[in-house]
């Protein structure tokens, strides 16, 4: 038997594979046993109603898809009283994912959403597309700080801190969030992106600006998982084009004690039990038997690149 | 059905170029990643192209108005991410087989116009809410134009089945782009063809036609899809003869399961207000009253 | 005719297509006519002599890869004695590229290139493999500054700030080096990325880290170019993920006055030549006889996306 | 070359899926992304496959050692973006074709298999510095391994063919895994095929048995491909009796004509400096005095 569990702070998770928030829903369950994932992460809510952006709110782009969705929010309510009793029917624990407009409204809806069945609450602090120009609390180093430590006041609950990757320098921001009281910090939510038909010279998203996610990014967050992870004593949870195990391993090697998936279920549903399933037999094939032994567990390149034979000859017998 | 469906067979079991992968955790639910054999993807006009294919169990629950999310192959330049959406042109349990009628537009569907019999199709679903149960309807008017019927057809079809009449309204742009409509007329449905090149399909022209029949013989609903035109002209009856009216949407999606978000429209409700709803979720199939267009 | 030609300040370019640096070399001159680009950039060049980084030097990663070439320098001595003329014997304007270690380097060397054969100095302060975890000047305000103030002391030459992508705020930067006065800035460099092989646990690059390349991360580019064009009045190069003359439209579009191929090139080795023939015929196509005008002319979105079709009811007739 | 070359003829248009783009300014330039189409493509072993393909005069110019730069057709989950760099196995400038002999490795190779007769290939090249002229040669020493093969063979052909002797040594793993003997001898080669299995390719036994010959009819020059082990014993032997060495490496690459850097190597000079060289452009065939290694 395998340990696929990993631990994020108090929580426990059966596996490190999760849902990014705003790519799982009710539909799913359909399709899988939601049970068997790590964590339900549900998309994120706000404290007041909203739709969304105008559509169209997606343009397919090689291996990435650039989408302007906003956050189509029913508020508070709704989710505590629809959506947590929904997914809480699975054993998994149930992270609820909450944005606002105000460091204030940011603690006001943590300490409305502090009640047992929320394992975890993920603070988006990050999405690019409710401010002009797509500049969000995650781009500025204390209103960062001021919305962890106004959550952390606010509820008992453990606060993940969702980090924007549209910074420059993240590992600070990963340690802000740290000092502020974070349980742990997911790197990270999506860039910010756009692109414009040269056909009819519009922009092709009804919000002209976007984020880009899909599996083309990967190798951009993984190298800010890393960063992260060097100077953070939190759990960093990686989250960027991954696409099945292999993808997780990479992110855990680097750093991440667990994942998210978000862009791949989109195009094959059953991505994550699949990533789930994969782990496990990886593991089997490299005799490890307790997953956390991968998080940081990156080696230094072995090969002895100058001089892989030797230069100096040899003595020739002929 | 075409004789092309001998061309090959479906018991020949389907070549594992990707050995079909099924996560222990999604066995037994509703809505799978089906992986179908292509027996048949021939061209059946200028536009448009018919694909049959074997499927398993699951994916022969589907009903009128439910949709299929197809993976598409890559072909040429043309790498195709993200699945595209397909309405079920037909269900044959018995067979074994589902059917897609399809227009090539771009990338994906130029991916799919390439699948041979044998090759592998990956169909999630069956998706959405379909539409009203056929049973009891006396009278169908369907209004279909293009690629509407694809998805209108075993809507027809069922009403059919289950005894009731169904007038079968085909708007094309030209006679030869007119599809299924000896399926229609051998399931006994009336058609009534309508072009543009002889000026038939035009709005008021059919708005007279349609009236007289209602006329002799009252419909008791109304389903739609393909056309804004139509889909205005539908929504005029459904409210001026008190019917139900129903539209099948169009909009472009990603997961096709209610999770993203990305493929609503709006809709306005009778207190003026405008909501979006998910195409792939809250429908594709919609009382027509709420819906503001067929497709962008 | 069209007029495909664009001005960089004083420079006149025939066309809006030049390679990025470092993708273009001597050996691009067998396979067609340099003459027909609107510029030839060349490699960065260093003051000192460098080997550039360990190899494996090149992950591919589905659209996009993943490099980490270094600068290997063979110096300006070198490059005054034998790129220079070999490039001169084009009619097309020289772009030099140049990094150093220090700003009295960046200086030193601008100076060392103030010759009449060389039409612009490019200041690649950008390039994230010089430093510990891929920190450059570029992501630094005060030393993006300086860079940029000693270049343009040191040299008759305009200068060119090559900004890094790996920033927050992106036309901050670009407002900053306008005014130390730059007299165009290239949106941007690459992404700073990294890969892990699952199976040897080592990472996939010598360098561990590289930079992230090729059409995937063009919406990202896009949307730093918008950006910038919006608050500089310097002419903005787009730089990333172009590979045909469609991309070239967007990003003029989008505030670019001209564009840099790179990636692109290594599939397509006569990407630049193509992009330029095919600006030709959307010109002729749209009726556009100046290129020029495409600049910044991306139109609102035009569609009535609520209520397309009347929500009140018609009179029906029957 | 394989009577398997009748199956297609190369007087057939090639099918102009996207048709054929040249820019203008690239006309007559002696690298071309030459657009060829595939005759054969065939395995030739479990681990090797053959491809021959009607090429325009750009290519015909290859020389031994050269290479092309393969833009690869995405398969499967395969979607391979940059190209893959190709020995050229033989020209026939009469019959207007390029062959590649090409092991199945990843991405890009899987893609290659793919093509079948009648399909594009998109053949950027010829690229590189190949061996060095084969006139004056008297008697050649070829010490080839696996996929070294594929590069040496057109080198010691050219050196027969301009009345030089060739001794090439064939090693494999296994005896059903050596190619292109039949090829060497028909062309006056004298072929030594060893192999791990009988154990004939291990060095010190392969050293006696070359010593032997050089003592009989000297060796005034040697080329080699394929592996560290035998680029060793060239080297030794090159050293020892003063003749000159070439080995042709490979590396991974992106621009394939000295661009981007990506391709280096390492070696070292006299001085026991260590400096990196692109294998694209100041290759791939290089003087073994100073390769440290053939392959990653
Ligand atoms: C429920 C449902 C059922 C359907 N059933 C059928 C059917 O039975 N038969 C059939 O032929 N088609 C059907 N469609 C439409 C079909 O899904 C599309 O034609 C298909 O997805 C096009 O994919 P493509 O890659 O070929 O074209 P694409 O490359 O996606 O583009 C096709 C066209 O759409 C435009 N477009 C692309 N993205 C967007 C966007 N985000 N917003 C607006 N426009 C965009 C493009 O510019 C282009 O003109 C159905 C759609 C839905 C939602
Ligand atoms: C000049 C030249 C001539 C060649 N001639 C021939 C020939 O005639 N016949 C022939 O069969 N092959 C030849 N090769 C090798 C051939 O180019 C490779 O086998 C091919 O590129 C592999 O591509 P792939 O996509 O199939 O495999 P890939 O997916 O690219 O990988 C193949 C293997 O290489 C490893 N790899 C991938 N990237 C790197 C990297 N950056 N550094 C180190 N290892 C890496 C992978 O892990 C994998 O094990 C030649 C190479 C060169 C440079
Ligand atoms: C359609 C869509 C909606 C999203 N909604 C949210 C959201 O509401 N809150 C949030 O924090 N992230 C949201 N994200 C970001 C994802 O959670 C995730 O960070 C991102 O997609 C990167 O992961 P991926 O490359 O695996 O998709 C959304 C992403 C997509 C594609
Ligand atoms: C192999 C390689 C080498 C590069 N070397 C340099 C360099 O020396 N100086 C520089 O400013 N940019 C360098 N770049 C960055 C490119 O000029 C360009 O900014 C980047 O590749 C993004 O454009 P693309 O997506 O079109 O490739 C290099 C890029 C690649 C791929
Ligand atoms: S496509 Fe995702 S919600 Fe409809
Ligand atoms: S592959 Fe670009 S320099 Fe060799």
């Amino acid at each position: 038997m395998v340990d696929l569990s990993v631990r994020i702070g108090s929580v426990t998770l059966a596996n490190p594979v999760m849902p990014g928030s705003g790519t799982l829903a009710e539909g799913l369950a359909d399709v899988f046993d939601l049970g068997r994932l790590g964590a339900i992460v549900t998309k994120t809510i706000t404290p007041d109603l909203r739709r969304g952006t105008l559509p169209p709110r997606l343009v397919e782009y090689r291996d990435a898809t650039l989408f302007a969705i906003g956050i189509p929010s029913l508020g508070p309510d709704y989710y505590l009283k629809k959506t947590v009793p929904f997914f809480a029917r699975f054993p998994t624990p149930l992270v609820a994912s909450v944005s606002a407009d105000t460091v204030e409204d940011f603690a006001r809806i943590a300490a409305r959403l502090d009640v047992p069945e929320i394992a975890a609450i993920e603070a988006n602090i990050s999405c690019p597309n409710l401010r002009a120009h797509g500049r969000a609390f995650g781009m500025d180093p204390v209103a960062t700080r001021d919305v962890i430590t106004a959550m952390k006041a606010a509820t008992t609950r453990p606060v993940w801190a969702k980090l924007t990757p549209n910074v420059g320098d993240i590992a600070g921001f990963a340690r802000i969030t740290e000092e502020a009281g974070a349980d742990a910090v997911i790197v990270a939510n999506a860039f910010l992106g756009m692109a414009i038909d040269p056909e009819t010279r519009e922009p092709r998203l009804g919000n002209v600006m976007g984020g880009l996610t899909g599996p083309a990014l990967k190798p951009l967050i993984l190298r800010m998982v890393h960063q992260c992870a060097e100077v953070v004593s939190i759990p960093v949870i990686g989250c960027g084009g991954i696409s099945d195990w292999s993808d997780v391993v990479e992110y855990m090697l680097a750093g991440a004690t667990a994942t998210q998936i978000g862009t791949a279920t989109f195009v094959t549903p059953t991505a994550m039990p699949r990533a789930i399933e994969g782990l496990e037999a990886y593991c089997r094939r490299h005799g490890i038997t307790r997953i956390a032994e991968l998080i940081g567990a990156m080696r230094p390149r072995g090969g002895v690149p100058t001089a892989a034979i030797d230069p100096v000859p040899a003595k020739v017998s002929a | 059905m075409p004789s092309a469906l001998r061309l090959a067979d479906p018991r020949v079991p389907i070549p594992d170029v990707h050995p079909p992968y099924v996560p222990a955790a999604s066995a037994g639910f509703p809505v799978a990643e089906n992986l179908c054999r292509v027996l048949v993807n021939a061209a059946v006009n200028d536009d448009y192209r018919l694909m049959v294919a074997a499927a398993p169990a699951a994916a022969l629950a589907a009903r009128p108005g439910q949709f299929f999310h197809l993976a598409c192959p890559p072909s040429g330049e043309d790498r195709p991410f993200l699945r595209r959406p397909m309405s079920i042109h037909a269900v044959d349990p018995a067979a074994g087989t589902i059917t897609f009628l399809y227009k090539v537009q771009g990338a994906g569907t130029r991916g799919l116009a390439t699948l041979a019999p044998g090759d592998r199709l990956d169909a999630f679903g069956p998706l959405g809410h379909g539409f009203a149960a056929p049973e009891g309807r006396r009278h169908l008017l369907m209004l279909a134009r293009g690629v509407g019927l694809a998805t209108l057809a075993p809507q027809a079809e069922a009403v059919a089945a289950a005894g009731g009449r169904v007038t079968a309204v085909l708007s094309a742009r030209a006679r030869d782009l007119v599809m299924a409509e000896d399926r229609l007329a051998a399931c006994g449905c009336d058609t009534l063809v309508v072009t543009d090149t002889d000026g038939t399909s035009a709005v008021e022209a059919l708005r007279a036609r349609i009236a007289a029949i209602h006329a002799e013989r009252p419909f008791d609903a109304i389903v739609t899809c393909g056309s804004d035109r139509l889909m205005r002209l539908a929504r005029d009856f459904a409210r001026a003869w008190g019917v139900p009216g129903e539209v099948a949407l169009e909009q472009h999606m990603a997961c096709a399961v209610g999770l993203c978000h990305a493929c609503v429209r709006p809709f306005v409700d009778a207190a003026g207000e405008t909501s979006y709803r998910r195409v792939c979720w809250d429908g594709p199939v919609f009382p027509i009253e709420e819906a503001t267009s067929w497709s962008i």
